[in-house]
């Protein structure tokens, strides 16, 4: 490229994931396979929850990830806001739907597990309302990030937004669960997992790898694509200018 | 001929600022008077659903006065910025020797004068709508006092993220309202814990809005003048 | 080195390059007149230079510090004039200005110099809503002596102004310069004569990669 | 095949877990082929932009050459 600009070398990021890209998929897909075998076969049923405990190994994992993503989602905005990375900016970008995504999962496998525990679809559960919560901070990046015509203006917008909400995360939780035990009505009892033995450990934290290497390839995919998007924009920008 | 700009403190120009949205406020026939409206109308619409049980309203009371209370200053602080935004006044005040971040409180002050304070003057009314008891009152308004200035102060981030985007007002309260949740939450606790009993267990939700507004008034003025200064890009 | 200078500057916006490698000085009793097609970026080189954009490379220095070390004090002692006028309709000439004048640390007393000098001192008791584009335009730029400030930023100081109205604003230019002040304007107008350096931008070739080459 | 059905009705709980899983799958497949489409689609649009940006750059550059500007070096993908 004759006048390649040092700032933000993309194509090294390119080179990068395109080496790393099949490994984290075989991976992922490796890590799936066992991590679903264990789930689904070969682990005992909760003496509690019975066999609806196998939705744990979905729900749990989850969770963690729509939490581990907004923190990927603030450390990104840090990093674009102080450091004016162009490249981090488009990892929040593109991290941002799978967190919400799996936030989905979160809350509808949550409310599966619950059905049968509680008998209600939707439990104003503390960890099941902080989710809800985060559910909404995550919708509330993503529109802000294609709210502006210029998509830069708008991953600007959404990274202080990040930045703000992952600051306010703890405080809503904090506050969701000093709220649903003043409100703590005698029917709802804690929604606390299984105490969860060795066979069970397992097939969770393969469930967890498994997600997150998902998230990996997913993340590398879509931070290509946002790459494209922006040369897209700039060659039509300089065909504009003529 | 060097500038003689002599930093004569911060709140000369704050109170300039402070002045000038007032007086805005007060000439474009008081919208503080339509925020009011607002919370009224919107409060007095809940017994139409919910049927006009005393006993019903007491229990429901304090949590719609809060949610109408937040949408209130939610839909007033959109404004905040656009007009200066859209006139170029935003641009010159981001060049003036005070920061930023005294600016953005100025404003902040100007708007919970123009909304805040109105609101709280309205709550009583609402209070005997909704027949809450005598000892509600005090509290409703203590925890309004301290909350509704966190809602104006995270209502500015908002207002300042959402400028020059497409769809301003949903997606400000799509932004915000997540953010409301907490103050939400102990405003209403307050006035439960003060109509069910002993004011001793008031004083905590009081002391955590408190805790509150003291950290919204550390993060929102960073956040809200980062957020201006690269609308202004 | 007293004075006004930018140094090997790039500005990437909307992830397009608009230009690069731009160098520029005034130093205290210089104009600087930016001139090039539209869209060759001399509104962004403008705002590079007020401190609104800041720029991918390069620096811009005042008397050899950098402005970004300091923005407030870079603010402080510049006055930048926009396409808006940054008028309150509701408030009339005199409120608008003295609101000017005192958020930018300065009391009223320049106020009514800057309406009579623009001709406009009969604008002062009546509301910017009734004045004309012409009559806010020097409202506006009356805002350049009721705040003193030696650097002067301006974008197209002209439009809306009618021949009178230019002639005006080149004497009271000419004025700051002879103070030892410094001018600074993006536009397509011959200013002040021979007093006045070019700085052409060219529209850059070839460069459709920005920031994300 | 008696074995099967037992265990897909999970003690009866199979009107949970099934769907749990299913949601899952929904998201994680939807979300990976949907990034896949979006990458492939502005790969095909940058293929197509890039040679028209190349010709036009060209053309420029060879009307330009005559008073010696900075010769814009071949750009190599």
């Amino acid at each position: 490229m004759a006048d390649l600009h040092k700032f933000a070398n993309p194509n090294r990021f390119v080179r990068i994931a395109r080496a790393v890209l099949p490994w984290s998929n075989i991976v992922t897909a490796l890590l799936l396979i066992s991590g679903l075998y264990l789930a689904l076969f070969n682990s005992p049923a909760d003496y509690q929850h019975g066999q609806s405990v196998r939705i744990m190994y979905v729900h749990v994992p989850s969770a963690w990830m729509s939490m581990s993503i907004y923190s990927f989602l603030f450390v990104a905005s840090l990093v674009a806001l102080i450091w004016r990375h162009p490249l981090a900016h488009l990892a929040a970008r593109a991290a941002a739907p799978i967190g919400a995504g799996f936030t989905l999962v979160t809350l509808v496998t949550g409310s599966l597990w619950g059905k049968p525990g509680w008998g209600t679809w939707w439990v104003w559960d503390a960890r099941l309302t902080s989710v809800l919560v985060l559910f909404f901070l995550y919708l509330g990046h993503i529109a802000l990030t294609h709210a502006h015509d210029n998509p830069e203006r708008g991953a600007k917008a959404a990274a202080i937004l990040a930045i703000v909400g992952f600051v306010n995360v703890p405080i809503i939780k904090y506050s969701v669960d000093w709220w649903n035990t003043l409100h703590q009505g005698a029917s709802v009892i804690r929604a606390d997992g299984p105490s969860i033995d060795g066979s069970m450990l397992t097939p969770l934290l393969l469930m967890s790898l498994a997600f997150t290497t998902y998230f990996v390839s997913v993340l590398l995919i879509r931070i290509q694509s946002e790459i494209n998007a922006r040369k897209i924009q700039a060659l039509q920008l300089s065909q504009a200018a003529g | 001929m060097t500038n003689q700009t002599t930093r004569n403190g911060t709140f000369a120009p704050m109170l300039a600022l402070l002045g000038r949205d007032l007086r805005l406020s007060l000439a474009s026939g008081g919208d503080s008077a339509m925020v009011v409206v607002f919370f009224v109308l919107a409060a007095i619409l809940f017994p139409f659903g919910v049927g006009p049980e005393s006993a019903v309203l007491t229990r429901i009371g304090s949590g719609v006065i809060w949610v109408t209370a937040l949408l209130a200053v939610l839909l007033s602080v959109e404004r905040l910025f656009l007009a200066d935004y859209e006139d170029g006044s935003l641009e010159l005040l981001a060049l003036t020797p005070l920061p930023m971040e005294f600016l953005v409180l100025a404003k902040v002050a100007a708007h919970w004068l123009t909304t805040g304070l109105p609101l709280l003057v309205a709550t009583p009314i609402l209070g005997l709508l909704y027949h809450l008891p005598p000892a509600a009152f005090g509290p409703m308004i203590l925890a309004l006092m301290l909350g509704t200035p966190t809602l104006s102060l995270v209502g500015a981030i908002g207002s300042a993220l959402t400028l020059g985007s497409r769809r301003g007002g949903v997606l400000l309260s799509l932004l915000v309202l997540p953010l409301y949740v907490p103050v939400l939450i102990f405003g209403t606790a307050v006035v439960d814990a003060a109509i069910s009993g002993s004011g001793e267990t008031a004083k905590t939700p009081i002391m955590i809005l408190a805790a509150l507004l003291l950290a919204s008034l550390a993060l929102a003025p960073w956040a809200t003048a980062a957020a201006v200064r690269q609308a202004l890009e | 080195m007293s004075g006004f200078e930018g140094r090997d500057l790039t500005c990437i916006r909307g992830g397009r390059l608009v230009f690069e490698g731009v160098n520029f000085a005034a130093s205290p009793g210089q104009a600087l007149l930016l001139r090039g097609p539209n869209g060759v970026g001399k509104s962004s080189l403008l705002r590079l230079m007020v401190g609104f954009l800041v720029p991918a490379a390069g620096t811009i220095n005042w008397d050899g510090t950098p402005i970004s070390s300091d923005r407030d004090a870079h603010g402080a002692r510049s006055v930048y004039i926009g396409h808006l006028d940054a008028l309150k309709l509701s408030l009339t000439g005199a409120q608008n200005l003295s609101f000017w004048a005192r958020i930018n640390g300065h009391g009223k007393d320049h106020v009514l110099a800057a309406l009579e000098r623009f001709g406009i001192l009969h604008l002062a008791d009546i509301p910017a809503q009734l004045m004309s584009a012409g009559q806010r335009k020097r409202l506006n730029l009356a805002r350049l002596i009721a705040v003193p400030s030696p650097l002067w930023l301006m974008d197209e100081p002209v439009t809306s102004l009618d021949a009178e109205g230019s002639e005006l604003i080149e004497d009271i230019m000419a004025v700051h310069l002879d103070a030892g002040g410094i001018v600074i304007a993006a536009t397509h107008q011959d200013l002040l004569g021979n007093r006045a350096t070019e700085l052409r931008l060219t529209p850059v070739i070839g460069s459709e990669y920005g920031d994300l080459a | 095949m008696e074995a099967l059905i037992t265990y897909l009705e999970m003690d009866g709980y199979a009107v949970y877990i099934w769907p749990s899983y299913g949601i899952v799958a929904l998201v994680l497949i939807g979300l990976a082929v949907w990034s896949v489409a979006g990458l492939r689609a502005t790969k095909r649009q940058l293929d197509l932009l890039q040679p028209a940006v190349e010709a036009r750059r060209r053309a420029r550059h060879a009307a330009s050459t005559g008073d010696g500007e900075k010769i814009a070096e071949e750009s190599s993908q």
